[in-house]
């Protein structure tokens, strides 16, 4: 757990923003969106971390999504928060360094309204393909006025 | 544990099963009764739901109706369950106030070909308020919390009056309160906001 | 009653499928199949195509990419077939009713003969309420 | 030469989204040459319900139901990760009693699951008679479970801070006789499968995933272990009863459909192991079962559970409302699935069928993401309209057909 | 700095869903409830020695920590007991229901000279989006945090008894 | 017997290619005409020898008027067909028509070795710029082949006819003469090794062409080979020649037919089930019973009848769809419903299915196999049934490909089957198809007992039996269909089912390319058919590669002929009067001298 | 032999075998039940199906051949029919002709080409996909089964004439007794389980790939014409196999047919083991079976039975 803060620190210093440790086994980073695709590489190429989900979550002022890496020797998951602009959310598509996010991603795209350049198949995925366009089930409300 | 002893173990699995009995049920010939504690059709039970609606608040599945009726002067309270929409998780059992008010029996067989036929419904009387006309409780609910909390309630005209019911003794509460609520009327039957309207009233007036 | 109607009833073969559901209703319809419960007993079979299909088994709330799918299955049963309903899910969409990408209860799409509610119902459950069905065809 | 010119026209076999191998809606398109694959495209959605988004809706406490509505199959994973998830956000741990009825839980789900596992690979491929035995040898299982929660599947024994019912003391010699009949039962089948020529031939080198494959795809539980992947919640990240008892992971190395089956019946004798062991911590004793939580602060919280096909991960965050603002799940399905596509391309269609079985995949919880109808704010459906509407459509279609 | 002013006795004749909120975390959030709540217990409770709500409740859900009900939304059923059990009609039914509400006060999600949306939907002033000095010369006004100002009768205030 | 109606048809053919060359300038419409009335006069002149000569005739004369006839009508029905099939063709190709039928009825009708040799060459040389005719790259790379093939093949079967002619006592002359005529005859008739001119030639001829082709000019080779194995050199003294030949009839069969299964150009397939049924004819004849004689000439009518039947109606497909590849086909049975039934009918005549004709044949050489009963002819027989087989799932590809299915573009209205010169046709081969096999046990005695010369042990109870069958299970489905029509009408229609979902159906159309995946995957066949498409198989292309130097030369003096062949060739259709000119160099040049060379030699042998 | 005598006996055949067939299958499945622990369809159950499908609408696909897609089920049936006539005549005067074994052969293929091309008239891809499986299969079994057929044929002096072959049975004992025999059994066996497409073949329909395989788009009375023609070929496909190998099925004394129910009822015990204790096997791998080591085993058994063993 502490090797794990330490390793991390030592490998993205420079790209943490922010660290949060929830407890033993959880642990929050936050990264600017820039930085993302070189902190996947460092974390699931060089240092092995297995991919598990992300998990796009839509705030009052902004996207976020959470990368969460686990680390199975130590049972720890790493997070990794990035935050996307509220009006062209928009962050570099993974699939190239992780193949298996293709879904989520799409699922992401589809369900959030977030765009991920550079993903080879942005197409519908769970909903009907003649879903509405600008209908993205898992965005809260937007104002009503 | 890998012996090599192909289709030896299946020949001999397949010689047992020819000539055993068969697991299988009689079941549609004899009857089934499932375990004690089976999560089958959830009813009512008449005498013990005192109607507070906390099993249709919890009820994950909605799958709880409950429908206040207020006709002038007779308001009634009725709650139907739904089995066509109940998950059968038995939240509704577990939570009831009373804790026997609605249980799941182990009734399976619950198939229907009209939704009218499967319903499970019951009724209570519900106790409006005399000022403006909402829903307070059914009336078991009040006798059940005087119950439960005893001379505690006897602060509350409302419960007060459901005890003298229950004691059989006359009241004449039953006159219409006038408007503009008064501090007097709050011990007639009124709903908690025009109680607290009520007891604002001329403290505010006192002001 | 002919005998045409007397053979239905001693052999019907069942279709199932599922618009949206959580699998549980599958695998006790599959469930009722196997060696504790053996629908075969009554002339029951699953078949792998609605053409061959007497009985459609449904489950699940029938999302909104299922409902054409249902109805496309439906026409292409041969009748005269049964439409069951399987599960709080397919009598009325349940737990998920209130859920956007909702398609509408089973009997919104197809008209439906009988309803077999539970989550899951247990597979006598289904042997009791298509028995019941049967009884009501005499 | 006509033959090398032969124009690589492929045709589309549609596996779904109503088809005997799935036991729910999925639509698989196989881009076929003759019989060999060359591609596939995998389609979802058809049993998408929007549980993410229900969920918002609903109480901490009515989410165990939604979630365990996910899947019928593990229904206890998914609020077993749930509550483990909510658990970490609030950072307490359940009582004694309830981790061990927990693990006891989740312990023979896994057996019931892997045996189901086995019946319907062994239907996939023709085989309907292991199909039944298996299906037989489960059903004390799934009598066990409603003798303790009162139904077969969906058991609602899950609670945020414990468990919602007791395993009562008498039902306990129960739940080890039935053990007891199926170490015997799963040991005959585990040989049957092992030694059968015929099945080897089937499954040996079908299908394989090698340990790249599992790292790209980030696959989890039996499909990575076959593969020689050593990971498993239950160990790596202890939760429950299961630092509590004696155990250990199984793991095979080749990756193909076999060894993922290998892995699936090994594993059942360790879910046998831990639950005798849960048995004897909770035999006799009385004991909380359930954990007070008043309040549930805003934060986030991650929680796991090794479900039979792999890690369950459920993502929570609370606003310090009664219901979450956000979560996420990811089931084991979710990355299992992809992988499916890196061993059925040059297989043929035949094999698709058990290499898909072999990642035991099951979409419902795949897609469980939805959406709550932002415009009506009462209920779609109130419940005459219901009828009325079901009576009118029926009618239309009579008449239409 | 503006703040949420409510007036919480005006509330007892505002029609039950006309006001909207703009927390959309959650569908149906109406974060105004859980303010109502919150001093309903704080102000309008008489603290009662031997609290009849709290006695009542059948599942614990009511608590008294420091002389002020709590009320667990995490186990109340909304069996709505308590409310008829208090005597003095501090427990509204709406105040308690299953699924309770959030309200953040908009902060940081106004615009310049914007008002909630509570404020802006209310109609009959019992909400009102201002600078504390608008209101000094008003009876009965507290404060609660840094955001939010009520105006309420308060029976400890009145009988000389802080809170 | 009378000498002028037994050349009459002969006479006829040339007569008619000589009145096109005439009236080269009359329209098409006009020389349509001529050339029906041509062929239905050749039709009738054979039929009318073999009515008024029938009981004079040795069993030798009876058996080449048998292919007399076969030829003539098989050419009525291509020349009517190509009527409908190459509307703009010019004279010289109906012309060319007529001198290759000719050509054939004189090798069939001719007593003299020596004419039958000289028809030969001229059916050849007719039959090479048939197949030339269309004139595309194809064309000319397979007549090319065509030509050096069968041109070495004419050679051989010189030097057979030669050495009958002074026909020595020596048996290993002997044998050597039969190997040059088996060599000669088999690569006219497509025996395995030497088959490979045929699948090049077939596709690229055009549609009415390559049914004579098949249908009746191999079967040539099959009647020269008969009559020089049953008529010169005596069975009896070829004992080892049986054994080399049945083992050839088996990999003609099986290798004819493995081809078959994974082609995708229609013709081509058509062109390797030739082969294949070849084999069995082949088979019959290697029994050197009478039995197997007659099943071998038996199978050889009805190849001739489903084999042109397929042709034809493979035009009407490619006619229809303009291409000849399987996969652009599909869904066609409703559009061409007639094309579809006859196609149906010859593919289960090709496959043996009782009760029509390719059944009763091929059943008379399974018995000729079995009661030869030595080890080999086991084996052929079990490789003729699976054969049969192999055949029908080769049959089944087409039907399902071609006519089930979904057509994925439309075509155009005015190549429904609406032409009788097209309809007639095809209507009277498949009912040759069913009739053959229905009246099995007819022909066999009044048509093939005769020609061979005498009654053949065969059981023609059990084969009338079998036609009882066929007429039982006609009738049973006409019985049925016109019963249940009205229920048909009333069957209610529905959508295909794909597990409910929606497809467009050209993603689901499960042809040609899918059908067999499997069978090239196992590994000894994975090695036949790769050996197959790196021309292994096929000799002339051996011949081309394991030469190097001759092989370097070849090639190049093949290029320069077949640059002047070409330019010459299209010059030559073009002016059927300055074919003086190609004498001047060139390939044919030299086919041609060895072809006067041979006649010369044999002059002066005939005149010795 | 009269037209008349024929046409009688062809009915008397489509009765009898049809209902015995059913029985047949019947008792698949009720034993299949029973190794499997279940309780296993009434012995109706057959007969309740075919009545059923009778009564059902039957659905014609718009993309289908009209014409194929009914007269397929039809010709299989005939065919059939045709096959069971030919096997009975034979089994009653002990009679026949020469290579009528051939016919029969030729005959029972027909209901797989009948599958084959109601398939494909059908027009959807599974059931291509299954028509292709079925035709690949039919190509498999048909080789060995030929082998089983030339080896019975050898044992009894070359005759390929069912009626001779009994004969030469009767005489000389089953040729079950002898090695190639054994061989030949086995190799029919198998190929006989091929042909009725149970379960290690059965990949044609495979349930679990192709929904239904070949029969995708067949309902009502159509299928059940199909299930009519198995049931008959369940009759027909072993007799013939009793002809060849266990002496013969005969049909004038009560023992007779007797021994001939038990011999029955051996083989159709053989196809039920086999087909519940193994799992379907992938298509390359039915035709390595059939052609490699099935084939190898009937040439090997041709030799030895050359060798008069
Ligand atoms: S008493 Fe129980 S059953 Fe009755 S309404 Fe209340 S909770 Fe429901
Ligand atoms: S059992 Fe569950 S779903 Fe059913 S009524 Fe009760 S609470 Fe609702
Ligand atoms: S209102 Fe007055 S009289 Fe009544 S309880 Fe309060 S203090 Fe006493
Ligand atoms: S009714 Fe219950 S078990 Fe059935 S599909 Fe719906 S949620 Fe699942
Ligand atoms: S992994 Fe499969 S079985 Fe488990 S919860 Fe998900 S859908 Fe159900
Ligand atoms: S009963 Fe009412 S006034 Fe008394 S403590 Fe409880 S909430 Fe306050
Ligand atoms: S409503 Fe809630 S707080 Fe009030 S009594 Fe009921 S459970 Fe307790
Ligand atoms: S202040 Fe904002 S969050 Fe609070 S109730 Fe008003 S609108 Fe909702």
């Amino acid at each position: 757990m502490k090797e794990i803060i330490e390793l991390l620190k030592e490998n993205l210093g420079n790209i943490i923003k922010d660290i949060k440790v929830h407890n033993d086994k959880r642990i929050y980073l936050t990264i600017e969106k820039e930085d993302i695709k070189s902190c996947t590489k460092i974390i699931f190429k060089d240092r092995n971390a297995r991919y598990i989900i992300a998990s796009g979550i839509e705030n009052f002022d902004s996207f976020e999504i959470l990368y969460h890496f686990g680390f199975d020797k130590s049972g720890t998951i790493v997070s990794i928060r990035t935050y996307l602009d509220k009006e062209k959310p928009e962050i570099e598509s993974l699939t190239d360094i992780i193949p298996g996010i293709s879904y989520i991603e799409r699922e992401m795209w589809e369900l959030l309204g977030i765009n991920f350049t550079g993903h080879p198949e942005l197409k519908h995925f769970l909903l009907r393909d003649d879903w509405e366009k600008g209908n993205y089930p898992l965005r809260k409300e937007t104002y009503e006025q | 544990m890998r012996v090599k002893k192909p289709k030896i173990r299946e020949l001999k699995e397949a010689v047992k099963g020819a000539f055993s009995k068969p697991y299988t049920t009689d079941f549609p010939y004899k009857s089934h009764t499932p375990p004690l504690r089976y999560r089958g059709k959830p009813e009512y039970n008449k005498d013990v739901c005192v109607g507070c609606g906390a099993c249709f608040q919890v009820c994950p599945a909605k799958a709880i109706e409950m429908v206040d009726k207020i006709e002038n002067h007779t308001a009634t309270r009725t709650l139907i369950q739904h089995p066509s929409q109940c998950i059968f998780c038995g939240e509704c059992e577990r939570n009831c106030i009373t804790k026997e008010g609605i249980k799941l029996t182990t009734k399976f067989d619950i198939a229907y070909f009209n939704e009218r036929d499967t319903l499970d419904s019951i009724e209570h009387k519900l106790i409006i308020c005399q000022h403006c006309g909402t829903v307070i409780g059914t009336e078991k609910h009040l006798q059940w919390v005087l119950k439960r909390i005893g001379n505690l309630g006897f602060a509350q005209p409302v419960l007060l009056t459901q005890l003298m019911e229950m004691l059989k003794v006359k009241t004449d509460f039953e006159e219409k309160v006038v408007t503009p609520i008064q501090r007097t009327d709050m011990l007639k039957i009124v709903c908690p906001k025009c109680r607290r309207i009520a007891f604002i009233s001329d403290e505010k007036k006192g002001r | 009653m002919n005998l045409k109607t007397k053979a239905l009833k001693k052999s019907l073969w069942v279709y199932h499928m599922s618009g949206g559901s959580c699998n549980n209703c599958d695998i006790e319809i599959l469930d009722c199949l196997t060696p504790k419960f053996d629908i075969e007993r009554f002339g029951m079979v699953l078949v792998g195509s609605p053409r061959h299909a007497d009985v459609l088994l449904c489950t699940g709330i029938v999302n909104k990419k299922c409902v054409e799918r249902v109805k496309e299955v439906y026409k292409q049963t041969a009748k005269p077939c049964v439409v069951v309903a399987i599960g709080s899910c397919a009598c009325s969409g349940g737990m998920f009713r209130d859920g956007y990408q909702m398609g509408g209860p089973l009997d919104t799409i197809i008209p439906v003969d009988v309803y077999i509610p539970g989550c899951p119902p247990k597979p006598e459950a289904m042997i009791a309420g298509i028995v019941k069905f049967l009884e009501k065809l005499k | 030469m006509n033959n090398k010119q032969q124009n690589t026209k492929k045709v589309v076999v549609p596996i779904g989204p109503y088809h005997p191998l799935l036991e729910e809606p999925e639509f698989f398109a196989l881009y076929c040459e003759g019989e060999k694959v060359v591609d596939v495209e995998w389609q979802a959605g058809y049993n998408h319900r929007g549980i993410e988004k229900l969920s918002e809706s609903k109480h901490w406490d009515q989410v165990t139901f939604l979630v365990e509505r996910i899947c019928g199959i593990c229904s206890t994973s998914h609020p077993f990760a749930y509550c483990n998830s909510v658990e970490d956000l609030l950072g307490i741990t359940v009582p004694e009693r309830a981790r061990y009825i927990r693990s006891i839980i989740g312990e023979l789900e896994r057996l019931h699951s892997h045996l189901l596992w086995v019946g319907l690979a062994g239907h996939f491929l023709g085989y309907n008679t292991v199909f039944m035995w298996a299906w037989k040898y489960r059903e004390p299982v799934l009598d066990i479970f409603e003798i303790i929660s009162g139904n077969r599947n969906h058991y609602a024994m899950f609670k945020v801070g414990g468990v919602r019912r007791d395993i009562e003391n008498e039902d306990i010699p129960k739940i080890r006789k039935v053990l007891g009949e199926l170490k015997g039962q799963i040991e005959m089948l585990t040989g049957a499968v092992l030694d059968d020529p015929v099945l080897a031939a089937r499954l040996k080198g079908v299908g394989v995933l090698t340990k790249e494959h599992i790292k790209n795809f980030g696959a989890v539980g039996p499909v990575a272990r076959a593969s020689g992947v050593d990971i498993d919640v239950r160990r790596d990240d202890p939760y429950a009863a299961y630092p509590l008892v004696e155990w250990k992971v199984i793991t095979t190395e080749n990756g193909d459909v076999f060894d993922k089956a290998v892995v699936r019946l090994l594993e059942c004798f360790e879910s046998i192991k831990i639950i005798s062991q849960c048995l004897d911590a909770i035999e006799g004793k009385k004991g909380e079962i359930q954990g007070e939580i008043r309040e549930v602060p805003p934060g986030e919280g991650i929680g796991r559970h090794e479900a039979p096909r792999g890690e369950c991960f459920h993502y929570i965050r609370s606003d310090g409302t009664n219901r979450p603002v956000r979560h996420k799940i990811r089931a084991p399905s979710y990355v299992n699935i992809p992988t499916f596509k890196a061993s059925c391309i040059g297989q043929t269609i035949a094999d698709v069928a058990i290499i898909l079985a072999g990642v035991d995949p099951c979409y419902c919880c795949t897609e469980r993401v939805a959406i709550y109808d932002a415009e009506k704010k009462k209920k779609l459906y109130d419940f005459k309209y219901l009828v009325e509407k079901s009576k009118e459509k029926t009618e239309k279609i009579r008449k239409e057909i | 700095m503006k703040k949420l002013f409510i007036d919480y006795d005006r509330f007892l004749n505002v029609p039950d869903d006309g006001i909207r909120c703009s927390y959309k975390m959650h569908p149906e959030n109406n974060g105004i409830i859980s303010l109502r709540e919150e001093i309903a217990f704080l102000f309008a409770c008489r603290r009662c020695e031997d609290y009849p709500c709290v006695n009542s409740c059948p599942t614990g859900a009511l608590k008294r920590e420091e002389g002020i009900i709590k009320r667990s939304n995490v186990i109340c059923i909304s069996c709505k007991t308590c409310s008829l059990a208090c005597p003095f009609g501090t427990i509204l039914q709406e105040l308690i229901p299953r699924i309770v509400s959030r309200c953040d006060v908009c902060i940081g999600r106004l615009k310049e000279g914007e008002q909630p949306l509570c404020v802006k939907t209310c109609t009959n002033g019992a909400l009102g989006y201002i600078e504390e000095e608008e209101i000094k010369d008003r009876t009965d006004i507290y404060t609660i945090g840094d955001h939010i100002i009520v105006r309420v009768f308060n029976w400890l205030h009145t009988y000389g008894i802080k809170k | 017997m009378n000498i002028n109606i037994w050349f009459l048809p002969i006479a006829i053919s040339f007569g008619t290619a000589f009145v096109h060359l005439i009236i080269k300038k009359a329209g098409r419409n006009v020389r349509k005409w001529v050339s029906l009335a041509g062929a239905l006069a050749v039709v009738f002149s054979c039929l009318y020898s073999m009515y008024i000569n029938y009981n004079v005739l040795s069993s030798g004369e009876i058996l080449g008027l048998l292919f007399a006839i076969l030829i003539s009508f098989i050419g009525l029905f291509s020349i009517s067909f190509s009527q409908w099939y190459n509307p703009e063709a010019s004279f010289v190709y109906d012309g060319l028509l007529f001198l290759f039928l000719g050509g054939m009825l004189g090798v069939v009708l001719v007593h003299s070795l020596i004419a039958l040799y000289i028809y030969w060459e001229i059916m050849t040389v007719a039959s090479f710029f048939l197949v030339l005719f269309s004139d595309t790259d194809e064309a000319r790379k397979a007549s090319l082949k065509y030509i050096i093939m069968t041109g070495a093949g004419s050679i051989f079967l010189l030097f057979g006819i030669l050495g009958i002619w002074l026909l020595e006592e020596n048996i290993l002359w002997k044998h050597i003469f039969f190997f040059c005529v088996l060599v000669g005859t088999g690569i006219k008739a497509g025996i395995f090794p030497l088959h490979t001119w045929l699948p090049d030639a077939h596709p690229a001829a055009p549609t009415p062409v390559s049914s004579m082709l098949s249908g009746v000019m191999i079967k040539t080779g099959i009647y020269t080979l008969i009559r020089f194995y049953f008529i010169i050199f005596k069975p009896s003294w070829s004992i080892g020649w049986e054994t080399v030949m049945m083992i050839l009839g088996i990999l003609t069969l099986l290798g004819g037919v493995f081809l078959a299964l994974i082609q995708h150009d229609i013709k081509r397939l058509l062109a390797y089930h030739s082969i294949s049924q070849i084999g069995y004819i082949f088979l019959g004849i290697a029994c050197g019973t009478t039995i197997g004689l007659a099943g071998a000439l038996y199978h050889t009518i009805n190849h001739a009848i489903f084999k042109s039947l397929l042709f034809l109606g493979a035009g009407v497909l490619i006619k229809a769809t303009g291409s000849r590849n399987l996969d652009d086909y599909g869904g066609l049975a409703k559009k061409l419903p007639l094309t579809f039934g006859v196609m149906t009918v010859a593919a289960l005549s090709i496959s043996g299915v009782p009760p029509f004709n390719g059944f009763v044949s091929k059943w008379i050489i399974y018995q000729a196999l079995l009661t030869k009963n030595n080890g080999i002819s086991t084996f052929a027989f079990i490789a003729a049934l699976l054969g049969s087989v192999l055949t029908l799932a080769s049959f089944v590809k087409v039907i399902n490909d071609s006519f089930m299915g979904v057509r994925k573009k439309d075509i155009s209205a005015e190549h429904f089957e609406i032409s009788p010169f097209m309809n007639i046709p095809l209507v009277l081969l498949s009912a040759g198809c069913l009739l053959f096999g229905l009246f099995s046990g007819f022909i066999t005695e009044r048509f093939l007992f005769p020609s061979i010369g005498e009654y053949v042990l065969l059981n023609i109870e059990l084969i009338k039996m079998a036609s009882y069958y066929g007429w039982l299970a006609i009738s049973i489905l006409a019985v049925i269909f016109i019963t249940g029509r009205r229920w048909i009408r009333r069957a209610r229609k529905t959508d295909t089912f794909f597990g409910g979902e929606i497809l467009s159906s050209e993603t689901t159309a499960f042809d040609g390319t899918h059908f067999y995946g499997t069978v090239k995957e196992i590994t000894p066949l994975k090695k036949f058919y790769t050996a197959e498409v790196r021309g292994i198989l096929d000799i002339y292309q051996v011949a081309l590669m394991s030469l190097p130097r001759t092989g370097k030369f070849f090639i190049n003096i093949a290029v320069k002929a077949v640059d002047s062949l070409y330019t010459r060739g299209s010059i030559f259709l073009n002016s059927w009067v300055d074919r003086l000119k190609l004498l001047q160099n060139g390939l044919l040049a030299k086919y041609l001298v060895w072809f006067f060379a041979g006649i010369i030699i044999i002059m002066e042998v005939i005149r010795r | 032999m009269s037209a008349i005598y024929i046409f009688l006996s062809f009915v008397m055949v489509f009765l009898s075998f049809s209902i015995c067939g059913m029985l047949a299958m019947w008792m698949d499945r009720k034993v299949t039940a029973r190794l499997q622990f279940r309780v296993g369809p009434p012995w109706y159950q057959n007969f309740a199906d075919f009545i059923k499908l009778t009564g059902k609408e039957t659905l014609i696909p718009e993309k289908a051949n009209t014409f194929m897609f009914i007269a397929a089920p039809v010709l299989g049936l005939i065919a059939t029919t045709i096959a069971g006539t030919i096997i009975l005549l034979i089994l009653k005067n002990q009679v026949s002709f020469s290579t009528d074994a051939i016919l029969i052969l030729y005959l029972l293929t027909i209901p797989s080409l009948s599958i084959i091309l109601g398939g494909s008239a059908s027009g959807n891809v599974l059931a291509a996909v299954g028509i292709s499986r079925e035709m690949k299969l039919l190509l498999g079994y048909e080789l060995p089964f030929i082998c089983t057929l030339v080896i019975s044929a050898i044992k009894s002096g070359t005759t390929t004439s069912l009626g001779s072959i009994i004969q030469f049975q009767q005489q000389n004992g089953m040729i079950l007794g002898s090695f190639s025999g054994v061989i030949g059994f086995i190799i029919g066996v198998l190929s006989l389980q091929g042909k009725l497409g149970l379960v290690p073949f059965d990949l044609a329909e495979a349930e679990g790939e192709l929904a239904g395989g070949s029969l995708i788009e067949y309902s009502g009375i159509l299928l059940g014409l199909f299930k009519l023609t198995k049931a008959i070929l369940l009759i027909a496909g072993p007799l013939l196999l009793i002809s060849l190998y266990l002496g013969g099925f005969s049909i004038s004394s009560i023992t007779g047919v007797i021994t001939g129910i038990l011999k029955y009822i051996l083989i159709l015990v053989l196809f039920i083991l086999i087909k519940n204790t193994n799992p379907r096997l992938r298509i390359d791998q039915t035709l390595k079976l059939f052609w490699g080591w099935l084939t190898l085993l009937g040439f090997a058994g041709i030799l030895l039975a050359i060798a008069g063993w």
